[in-house]
């Protein structure tokens, strides 16, 4: 008997926590503001506790198991904590832990917010994601997964003053429940057998008894496909994104990071959870790889598409969520594809980057986030156009930002690098597989996935240049100052989250490879995690390798090299003078690039992704303004014709209500007599 | 146990004629154009069903019966006409009444739905124990005639007499299947048919009140939304 | 990891001699396309210590830092050197078999371009010009369609040796070397088309201009002057000739030598500078006959180059698999 | 001795409030009744399941278990609304459009309607259930016309019409079947007596209990706002006066639909075939699609949940038209949870009305920044009725659409499908009432407490079923769906 609680026991206690906490701390931030910091740093000790239970559940294969009374009659409260519940308590924990110390500097400069409500949907939210995270019955997780999506509806509309802030948030929920109601479906076909006995069977319901549910194909790609497109409507898959980019940004910074940065995480563990834990690889098909690879794909592209031409600093971060959700989808069709056809390392190694990359999204996405809170701040508008010059101003954050710039743009040696680097080192398998479609589908998806890592790498050039470089746009962006202790810590904290995950990732890996064991029965390469940290060796023995620490190591001695030149050469004297810009006396802020001109080549090239409004103006015009609106194509193709389709629909059901009793006797009459004559004579 | 079968032939006929007489009576309310000649057509429609009523009461021997014969004597020949005619008179209701549909159309309408009932009701004839077989069918056609009156007449004071309509068929079926409800059932529904009517003399005041007509256009609520 | 065949010391010295000749003979390629375009253009030479010169010239002199900038346009030469610099340690051109090989792959080289690539951009923004800015996205927008291009190229080469490690893709293409690849050609076609683009060549970038309408590389180093100048100019030219020793190793790998020996190094290093000189003979020759591109037209020329490396990815599975 | 108390409470009290209820502080004695018979329909529960099945009246009253849920629910119900329409009518009076006669009037016939109500779920006599069904009709069309405006009158005409003819064809089923148990009981009075039917039910003649049930299902069905049954359903909810809106939604649908069900038990075992469970899915499934997608149009915001009452009572059709132990068991749950939420949500409608001086959507706006507490629950009453976990209608849905995947799957997609509509529309028309624009603050909210408690007691308990559903009342449900035969599947 040891005394201390085991992870299962310790991701409760803090469920418990988050939700006593969110109660307790609106009632007594409702009496004063002052107890906010110390409110929150306790939230984020839930975190690193959660992180830590997340870990010892890595590090060890436990698979733990807890009932607890509610729910319905014979289906009470089912918990579990395995490995991929670990892997994404761990994500959860470590990045909302940075967020959470973040808040507590960045909300106090928020004069118009809420604080008590704020706080306690915060925590709310926080808690619901954690328990869809360790539900183990349909019930429960729809429960805590619906209450998500609720609170975080909420935190989207904490500003809900305004009309589109309202529309967003409607839009969001909508989406939402037509996603919930999916992975409802998906959950039936799982239990649709007839429970024996004359208690209600709900016994099926358990996340156990349907892992144990044998659907035959149909049933089994219905349920695939319900999942997919269930958990895909949560995670901004196209054509279900459109609320993504409207409902991210209006949050405030730390929502924006909590939701785009963890909860859309909890969208690929749903997917995992439903087609890996509970359908069982066994029961897919390797067929249903293709469509989801190539769907991650065109999201990586689209989203990244799309990113470059917003000049909303959080909408471009939301758009690039679309991008890293579809880089995860990816590596999961990947995954399904190689695993059912026979080639378990490939699939293996997909995965492992699928998951790889979930996590390293957390991290960066959130420090992005919340850099994008410190930058609207400082420029008091959510214009990347009113910007500039803000790394002077802000040099710590500025840092830290540009940090997480490199890292979400794939580059070496930063996180999201080595889990796009995994990723392709599997696509790159294409070679073991049989049939030229299929091969032509993974290599189609590696090209889609370099295509749209580049044009990241381009994103973050406008984020960060125009945000953060240059001379300021505004009046406000000039006056800008540097963040308080609180929010650095927090985005130092997930920077250094982020560091840990680019030079460590075999450390990464075998935990990852425990979640991999736990689902799919079969690990990854042993050489690839007894090779050392230094090493990450995927394929051993004839694979590539890759060694981020040693990377780092070079390009480190080399700087000072570089450094050292001038001196062997010659001076190395500075003088500030004004800049010389090709001779041009004139320099306002407004020569600078705009958001628009620098998203002009991409908006040019892939024309066709967009649809554009152009108003040219007339020479004649007395006041001739260029305007261009950008928008996207699934409005126009999908979502107002089915709007209007509805709309069909309700005015044909109006007809059924004319007004006049006559009629409505009618029908009373008519039901009767149709069903005196079916009955009569059939 | 089920009473002894009278095989008296002239019951029968006598039961069967009374059965067609209300058949006949519901056609006329159907064809009827005159608020006054409907209410009279009530009034003996009232009248037939105590007759019938006593014949079954005679006939099966069941001292209820005539009970309830005495009843229908009492509030539908006597009371609900008078009611009826007083309401006529205070609220000014004379002449034609309107029809949503003409009366051609809805004699043929009320001809299907006879033939309807008819076989719709032949099996369960068969199955009748009781002196009036074949009777079913005349209480649901009667009872279908009613509701078609409803559905074509426009005033609320037709829809009333359609309403009564209905419940004299219903009388009719429940006296002709079964040698009526318990009594328990007979009293309550009887009470509830005196409510009814009193809700409907409130209604008709109130109407009047609010749009200063009985026509039913006034009633239809497209316009409220 | 203990892959390399090589003990640690002369393993050492290779890597050393990669670095010192890599960043010792850019300069020294770029003064033989000079010399070459001079005489193709018939006008008289600069000679091709020119580029040293230069060098050495910018390094005496003063840096002027333009005011407003943040400590990131001074860092970012340096980084960009060093992403440059630390490439020629991966990159196999004396022996087959460089030790730190394995530190970093063929992806990884792509992503050190993609790293000094943004961080040129990011110098070049931080002044606040519109030149500086224009300088910076037209160079993010060669780079979208040319790096996945390289990596297509890079991922062609890669798939008979069924790994993206630059030794093993060279082993594997030395083994192979007699017979024909189809995908091969169309990966050569693509990174010529890479190779022009990437390196600010002609048809997209003309480097001996300063002409508003089409500048991308000069317009990004405009600001820059003194040390700071010659660390970006040197990197380009380093930039240069590392495509260039990619490319030899890519698709005329023969002479490579797979063994440590004075003889075959030598020999090796013979054959590599006679394939860099004729290497640099034809860019001269392709940039005197070529016309610049209008801006516009940019991406469809990586485009192009994009689409070609894919076909030779693909062509490989239906054709030679 | 309990069946007649029950009886006897709200009818004492009728006649009480018919004499008094001018007076001052008849509205306290209307609060004390119901909460007397709620009392009252606590001891009978209790005595039901722990003795079994309770008869009395000479065997014109009876109680199972089945029946016993259903009274608790209506005296339950019954007793809130009280409290609410305490302070609904306070205001009302504070408006000026009361005077004391009509007050009487509304609370003895409030207390007759519940009496009618209570009379139908204990009677023994299949004809006294219509009687008084027929009785509760009377009471709340008087009572939707109460407030003498034309809509209202018009409304109450509609109500009276349609449903006196849905009525009538009841009474013709009623008929039937006693002509066919008559033939296995015998003439008299135990005919209709359900404790005796129950017991003959499978050797009754076929062909007549079809054609029976079919008259039940169009008649009561009427009152159950079966679409295309239902046009009466919108007007009177929305014309009546809110209290009344509040337990025709919440009780007499259910009362209603008790009727149909117990009907379906004696139908089932005397045919032999699925037609119950067919005409109960198709009714159900119509129901719930046509109300989700009528209520888009919808301006009036009592006619809005109006639609929603009928698409639950649709859905709750449909669960035991299902059937199978969770089928009925859904449809239980479901019930008793629309009546919990339902009503709360016209309570809290009624106050939103009243301090916005209108029951026009596009009129009522910015709710969040008048009265932020109306406006809370008035989102969580709609996050509630659209189903969304963990209130108590979440989990009947989840139970019904379980259900519906294993016996009948291709009903899931527009199942869901209405579902999400639903969600759509109400939570949107939520949205743009609690914000929006500047409006002013003609009449603030007074006694929140008083206000609160009756909505607060709903959604609590709600919340309390969905997330603890209490393992002994589950199996009170099952034994009661089990005791009267509603378990089995098609």
């Amino acid at each position: 008997m040891t005394l201390l609680p085991d992870p299962l026991e310790t991701s409760l206690l803090v469920l418990m926590f988050w939700g006593m906490m969110a109660v307790l701390g609106f009632f007594i931030l409702r009496i004063s503001r002052t107890f906010l910091s110390p409110l929150l740093f306790l939230l984020a000790a839930g975190g690193v506790t959660l992180a830590s239970s997340g870990l010892s559940g890595l590090t060890s294969p436990a698979d733990l198991h807890r009932v607890v009374p509610g729910g319905l009659p014979g289906l009470p409260f089912h918990f579990r904590q395995d490995p991929l519940s670990s892997f994404f308590l761990l994500l959860l924990g470590g990045a909302a832990t940075g967020i959470l110390i973040f808040s507590a500097g960045y909300l106090r400069s928020l004069p118009t917010l809420r604080i008590p409500s704020f706080f306690l949907r915060t925590a709310l939210f926080l808690a619901s994601m954690e328990g869809v995270l360790l539900a183990d019955d349909a019930y429960l997780f729809m429960v805590f997964w619906e209450t998500m999506a609720l609170v975080s509806y909420a935190l989207v509309v904490t500003e809900s003053n305004r009309e589109e802030v309202r529309n967003a948030g409607y839009l969001y929920l909508l989406m939402a429940h037509f996603g919930s109601l999916l992975i409802l479906a998906a959950f039936f076909f799982l239990a649709s057998r007839e429970p024996p006995g004359l208690a209600p069977g709900l016994s099926a319901f358990t996340f156990e008894a349907m892992g144990k549910s044998n659907p035959t194909g149909g049933v089994a790609l219905l349920i695939f496909v319900c999942a997919l497109l269930g958990f895909g409507a949560k995670a901004g898959l196209i054509p279900l994104h459109v609320w993504l980019p409207e409902a991210h940004p209006v949050a405030p910074s730390p929502a924006s990071a909590l939701l785009s940065g963890i909860m859309l995480k909890t969208a690929v563990y749903g997917l995992l959870r439903v087609s890996f834990g509970l359908l069982g690889p066994g029961h897919l098909n390797y067929s249903w790889g293709v469509p989801v690879l190539l769907a991650g794909g065109f999201m990586a592209l689209f989203g990244i598409l799309h990113a470059l031409l917003q000049s909303d600093p959080k909408k471009l971060l939301a758009y690039s969520s679309i991008e890293n959700i579809g880089i995860i989808f990816l590596g999961i069709g990947l995954a399904i594809l190689y695993i059912r056809s026979g080639h378990p390392v490939a699939g293996e190694l997909a995965l492992g980057a699928s998951l790889y990359h979930a996590i390293n999204h957390a991290f960066f996405k959130s420090l992005l986030f919340l850099g994008a809170g410190t930058m609207i701040h400082a420029s008091g508008t959510n214009d990347l156009n009113t910007m500039g010059g803000l790394l002077r101003r802000m040099p710590f954050s500025g840092v830290l930002v540009l940090g997480g710039i490199l890292c979400i743009s794939g580059l070496p040696p930063g996180n999201g690098f080595v889990s796009e680097w995994l990723l392709l080192q599997a696509s790159l398998q294409a070679g073991t597989l049989s049939g030229t479609l299929l091969r032509s589908a993974v290599l189609l998806g590696a090209a889609l996935l370099v295509l749209a890592s580049a044009l990241a790498a381009m994103g973050f050039v406008k984020f960060y240049g125009i945000g953060y470089l240059g001379i300021p746009r505004s009046e406000g962006a000039q006056k800008a100052h540097e963040v308080s202790i609180p929010e650095r810590i927090g985005m130092a904290w997930l920077m250094a989250g982020c560091l840990l995950l680019a030079l460590l990732p075999v450390q990464m890996l075998k935990g990852i490879d425990i979640v991999l064991h736990s689902l799919t029965g079969t690990s990854l390469p042993t050489a690839t995690l007894s090779s050392g940290w230094l090493w990450l060796l995927p394929l051993p023995p004839q694979g590539a390798s890759y060694s981020p620490a040693l990377l780092l190591g070079l390009l480190g001695l080399l700087l000072p090299l570089g450094g050292f030149l001038p001196r062997v050469f010659g001076r190395s004297s500075f003088r500030k003078t004004p800049v010389w810009g090709c001779g041009y006396e004139i320099r306002t802020p407004r020569m600078q690039d705009s958001s628009g001109s620098f998203g002009q080549p991409i908006r040019h090239f892939f024309a066709n992704f967009f649809l554009m409004k152009r108003h040219l103006p007339d020479p004649s015009e007395k006041d001739p303004v260029f305007e261009l609106t950008v928008e996207d194509p699934h409005w126009a193709f999908l979502y107002r014709p089915a709007f209007r389709l509805f709309q069909g629909l309700a005015a044909l059901a109006e007809r059924v209500r004319t007004g006049r009793i006559s009629v409505y006797l009618v029908y009373s009459f008519g039901t009767l007599i149709l069903l005196l004559t079916v009955f009569r004579w059939m | 146990m089920p009473p002894p079968f009278p095989q008296h032939l002239l019951a029968n006929h006598l039961v069967g004629f009374l059965g067609s007489a209300l058949l006949l009576s519901s056609f006329a309310m159907l064809a009827q154009r005159r608020m006054t000649s409907l209410v009279r057509i009530f009034a003996l429609q009232g009248i037939l069903l105590t007759l019938s009523t006593l014949a079954v009461a005679i006939l099966s021997s069941e001292s209820h019966l005539l009970f309830s014969a005495l009843f229908t004597l009492a509030f539908k020949v006597v009371l609900l006409p008078a009611i009826l005619f007083r309401l006529l008179d205070k609220l000014h209701i004379q002449g034609e009444v309107e029809s949503l549909v003409n009366v051609p159309s809805t004699m043929v309408l009320g001809l299907g739905i006879v033939v309807f009932s008819f076989t719709l009701a032949a099996p369960i004839s068969e199955l009748a124990s009781t002196v009036s077989k074949g009777l079913i069918g005349v209480g649901l056609a009667s009872l279908l005639l009613s509701f078609l009156m409803m559905i074509t007449r426009r005033k609320a004071l037709t829809q009333v007499l359609g309403f009564l309509g209905m419940e004299n068929a219903l009388f009719f079926s429940a006296i002709n299947a079964t040698y009526g409800m318990p009594m328990v059932v007979e009293l309550g529904v009887a009470f509830d048919v005196l409510v009814g009517t009193f809700v409907f003399g409130i209604f008709f005041f109130q109407i009047r009140e609010t749009f200063e007509s009985l026509d039913l256009k006034h009633m239809d609520t497209t316009s409220m939304e | 990891m203990d892959v390399s065949p090589l003990s640690l010391r002369s393993g050492f010295f290779l890597e050393g001699a990669q670095l010192l000749l890599a960043i010792i003979g850019a300069p020294l390629l770029a003064g033989w396309i000079g010399l070459c375009r001079a005489l193709l253009s018939n006008r008289s030479p600069a000679g091709i210590l020119q580029p040293w010169r230069d060098l050495l010239r910018l390094f005496r002199k003063e840096t002027l830092l333009p005011e407003g900038t943040s400590f990131l346009f001074r860092a970012v030469p340096y980084l960009v050197f060093a992403a440059l610099a630390s490439s020629t340690l991966f990159i196999p051109f004396l022996g087959t078999d460089p030790p730190l090989a394995p530190v970093a792959d063929a992806v990884v080289l792509v992503g050190l371009f993609s790293l000094a690539r943004m961080m040129m951009a990011f110098g070049a923004m931080d002044a606040g010009t519109p030149f500086g800015d224009l300088g910076g996205r037209r160079e993010m927008m060669v780079g979208f369609l040319a790096e996945p291009a390289t990596l297509m190229i890079l991922f062609t080469a890669s798939l008979w040796s069924h790994s993206t490690s630059l030794p093993a893709i060279i082993h594997s293409l030395l083994d192979a070397s007699d017979k024909f690849h189809p995908s091969l050609l169309f990966a050569l076609l693509a990174f010529i088309l890479v190779f022009l683009a990437e390196n600010g060549r002609l048809p997209i970038d003309n480097p001996a201009t300063h002409l508003e309408l089409t500048m991308i590389h000069e317009a990004m180093i405009l600001e820059y002057s003194g040390p700071l100048l010659a660390m970006m100019e040197w990197a380009s030219q380093l930039k240069l000739i590392l495509y260039l020793l990619i490319g030899a190793d890519f698709f005329f790998p023969a002479g490579l030598p797979k063994v440590l020996s004075a003889g075959a190094l030598a020999g090796g290093l013979l054959l590599l500078s006679l394939k860099l000189l004729v290497a640099g003979g034809t860019l001269a020759v392709i940039e005197t006959l070529l016309a610049k591109l209008r801006i516009f037209r940019v991406p469809e020329f990586t485009a192009l180059a994009y689409l070609l490396a894919t076909m030779g990815f693909l062509i490989h599975f239906v054709l030679e698999v | 001795m309990i069946l007649l108390a029950i009886v006897l409470c709200p009818l004492t009290g009728a006649l009480l409030l018919g004499a008094i209820g001018h007076r001052r502080g008849a509205a306290h004695l209307n609060v004390l009744i119901s909460f007397l018979t709620f009392g009252i329909s606590l001891l009978l529960v209790r005595q039901v399941f722990t003795t079994g099945p309770v008869t009395g009246g000479a065997e014109q009253l009876f109680s199972d278990g089945f029946s016993a849920i259903f009274v608790v629910i209506t005296g339950g119900v019954g007793a809130t609304t009280s409290l609410f329409s305490l302070r609904y009518m306070a205001i009302e009076k504070a408006h000026g459009h009361l005077t004391p006669e009509r007050t009487r009037l509304y609370l003895a016939l409030y207390q007759v309607f519940v009496l009618t109500m209570l009379v139908v779920l204990v009677s023994n006599n299949l004809g006294l259930l219509w009687v008084s069904l027929e009785g509760a009709t009377l009471a709340t069309v008087l009572l939707v016309a109460w407030t003498r405006t034309p809509a209202s009158v018009k409304a109450a005409w509609k109500y009276f019409i349609l449903c006196g003819v849905g009525i009538a064809l009841a009474l013709f089923g009623t008929i039937l079947l006693y002509f066919a148990s008559e033939k296995t009981l015998g003439p008299g009075g135990t005919a209709l007596l359900w404790t005796h039917l129950d017991s003959v039910k499978s050797s009754l003649e076929p062909t007549v209990i079809g054609l029976a049930f079919i008259f039940f299902i169009v008649g009561y069905g009427t009152k159950v706002g079966l679409v295309p049954l239902h046009s009466w359903l919108p007007d009177a909810h929305a014309e009546g006066p809110t209290p009344i809106s509040a337990v025709l939604s919440g009780l007499l649908l259910n009362v209603a639909l008790y009727a149909i069900l117990r009907v379906k038990v004696l139908a089932d075992a005397s045919l032999h075939n699925a037609l119950t469970s067919h005409l109960l899915m198709g009714f159900g499934l119509v129901s719930v699609l046509l109300a989700s997608l009528s209520m888009w149009k919808r301006q009036d915001i009592k006619r809005l949940f109006a639609y929603s009452s009928i698409e639950h009572m649709g859905l709750a059709t449909f669960a035991f038209g299902l059937g199978g132990p969770v089928g009925a068991f859904a449809g239980l749950l479901h019930m008793t949870a629309h009546s919990l939420i339902k009503s709360a949500i016209f309570f809290v409608v009624g106050h939103v009305v009243q301090t916005s001086g209108s029951q026009k959507i596009p009129d009522i706006r910015n709710i969040a920044d008048r009265t932020p507490d109306l406006a809370r629950a008035l989102t969580v009453g709609g996050l509630a009725i659209t189903g969304l976990p963990p209130f108590a209608i979440f989990a009947s849905e989840f139970l019904i659409l379980s259900a519906a995947v294993s016996r009948a799957p291709w009903t899931l997609p527009p199942l869901l499908l209405a579902l999400l509509v639903t969600f759509g529309v109400i939570f949107r028309r939520i949205q743009e009432m609690t914000g929006g624009f500047d409006f002013p603050v003609p009449r603030p909210l007074h006694q929140p407490i008083l206000t609160f408690f009756p909505i607060w007691i709903h959604f609590g308990l709600a919340l309390f079923i969905g997330l603890f559903f209490p393992e002994t009342v589950g199996r009170l449900y099952h034994q009661a769906l089990l005791s009267v035969g509603l378990t089995h599947g098609q």
